[in-house]
């Protein structure tokens, strides 16, 4: 399965929709860079990403999520966080990689 | 913050002219630069003693967000400089309500005092500029 | 009229710089006054006479040079963003020069208006 | 009045969303390089460009629109196409620029 | 097009290993450098014959786009090399119905023949690929 | 596990040489191989020696340069995206080299994973 990566805010590029979009069951999602601010349970995107959840695994780089003030109480439950020793782990677990730039 | 201070350009060229500047934030930090290099211009535009409202929309609100921890990626935090504006008498900051709303941000999510605009009260403010700077 | 011209992307991977070149040109031909192109961010890219685009492309950087001479615009980029980005006296092409970030906001009063251009 | 600039698609970014949530009555907004993809008829942001039209001005750069294969009859009605001389008399004819990058 | 012919590469390093390489175009021409930039990547990948598709969606369709004049933007129009792919034997092109649709376009608006595929066929090609590479 | 790296934008006006970075520092400490690291588009900018960061501030030039000699990882910049941007041999940083695109093409054929970096 790939891991697809999503580095930008889903407030200002429609990114993290055409990943959602087009990725399939058992997939996992990377939130990294301005992307993580998809992650917030009170944002735009959490509808979304809950429904992603059901079938894929979603997951946000926490050095990411710390520079921008975003804590893991703030999050949509499911969304595990990692950083980058875990990304490498991530990368190496799924087939590969699809970034959405 | 910046290798230029803004006590350099104190010469007597621009006294008199004192113009509505406006300084528009919009995209969220650390994932690009804008942010973090549009405060240098800020700072500069106070020795010039010009009129100076700088505007938080967009994601741009997320430069404001309290608790920026920027260890982990090595980077710059832009919050100590927002927290200098004062001391510049930079005062005028504006953060849009429809920004704020739609990530679930309030006024208290922010580290310095902003005033709250709702979009049209913001576009009424941006009519009355005279330069509009944006990144 | 006075414009005042921000440039905020380097010449290639963005239109920016392409746009700000047609509009600068353009304003010129009409009898307009150009005060004064800025280029700050990777926008301090478009000075280098490092830069050696294809044979069969535009090259920005040589355009904005000649655009500087004949019309005798100021070409300034920001010092400090461009010593970031490895910009100094000895790489800038011919009619650019560096100054302070200063010259940004002094190109915003000397001008009637202030036209940005970037990502 | 200001003259509005946008750069940028609107399948790509909200540039234009937030553009139109902010200009008021009687401005000018002037679509440029993939901000002319937003002017086709039968895009998603005809709808919201024919309601700015009825208290706005809307121009789109006709350089930018040849570039991408985009033709005046492809346009929402009531936009008008300028080359870099027409925008170079609009930003004269406008009190102030804003540039929604 | 390029400053490098594929022929330099003819060498026996790679040859018998063939992965599937997939190329993902989603943004607009001129506007940013990214697909133009790509052609170059996809037209040097045919010198080491591995297995190569090329996917355009979101605003990257507009690449493809018939009746590119570029000439009043003094830019590089993009679509020769498109037309060109066909000599290099690059021939699995993919368009996203989804991206079509939402912009208005037809497969008869683009230069050459593509196949179109939905979001969840695109997306079941793309687990089939070994190396994705996009801009 | 062996992995390439695609670095496609500068060291300054986006995140993506960071996350780069990061994330081949953390796969080398963890034992895994990497490949390659390819910069291309404004991603040759990461390799100018000519690069003077604030004081205060990281240097990804000198970052990428002293991880490229430290683990002997290649660090290849693509000579014609380099050439447009006034990327030559006297201006790369150590552990930075030159080569044909083709490089790229190697670096996913030779790697069980690639990993691209860009805005």
């Amino acid at each position: 399965m790939i891991l697809h990566t999503v580095n930008k805010s889903p407030y200002e590029r429609i990114n993290l929709d055409s990943c959602l979009r087009v990725a399939r069951i058992g997939c996992g999602i990377l939130l990294l860079e301005d992307g993580v601010i998809a992650a917030l349970a009170t944002g735009a995107a959490a509808q979304a990403l809950s429904v992603a959840l059901s079938d894929k695994s979603v997951y946000v780089l926490g050095p990411d999520l710390d520079a921008r003030g975003l804590r893991e109480c703030d999050l949509v439950i499911g969304i595990k966080i990692v950083d980058y020793d875990g990304f490498v782990d991530l990368v190496a677990g799924y087939d590969t990689v699809q970034a959405w730039l | 913050m910046t290798d230029e201070t803004p006590e350099e350009f104190e010469d007597d060229e621009y006294v008199g002219v004192v113009k509505k500047f406006m300084f528009i934030n919009r995209k969220a930090p650390y994932g690009s630069i804008y942010g973090h290099e549009m405060q240098e211009t800020i700072l500069i535009s106070t020795a010039f003693e010009q009129d100076v409202s700088v505007v938080f929309m967009d994601d741009g609100v997320f430069l404001l967000k309290k608790g920026h921890d920027t260890a982990t990626i090595n980077m710059k935090n832009v919050s100590p400089a927002y927290r200098a504006f004062k001391g510049y008498d930079i005062e005028k900051l504006y953060v849009e309500r429809e920004s704020l709303d739609a990530r679930g941000l309030s006024p208290n999510d922010l580290l310095v005092p902003v005033e709250v605009l709702s979009a049209t009260e913001l576009g009424d403010l941006m009519e009355q500029q005279d330069i509009i700077i944006s990144a | 009229m006075k414009f005042g011209i921000l440039v905020n992307e380097g010449p290639f991977n963005h239109q920016a710089s392409d746009s700000a070149y047609q509009f600068t040109w353009a304003a010129l031909q009409k009898g307009h006054e150009i005060v004064r192109v800025f280029f700050y961010h990777d926008g301090v890219n478009n000075a280098s006479n490092l830069s050696e685009p294809q044979s069969d492309d535009r090259n920005l950087v040589k355009l904005w040079s000649e655009l500087g001479q004949e019309f005798d615009v100021e070409l300034m980029v920001c010092v400090s963003a461009g010593l970031r980005r490895g910009l100094t006296e000895e790489n800038l092409a011919p009619g650019f020069e560096l100054s302070g970030l200063g010259q940004l906001i002094g190109a915003g009063i000397d001008s009637d208006r202030l036209i940005v251009f970037g990502d």
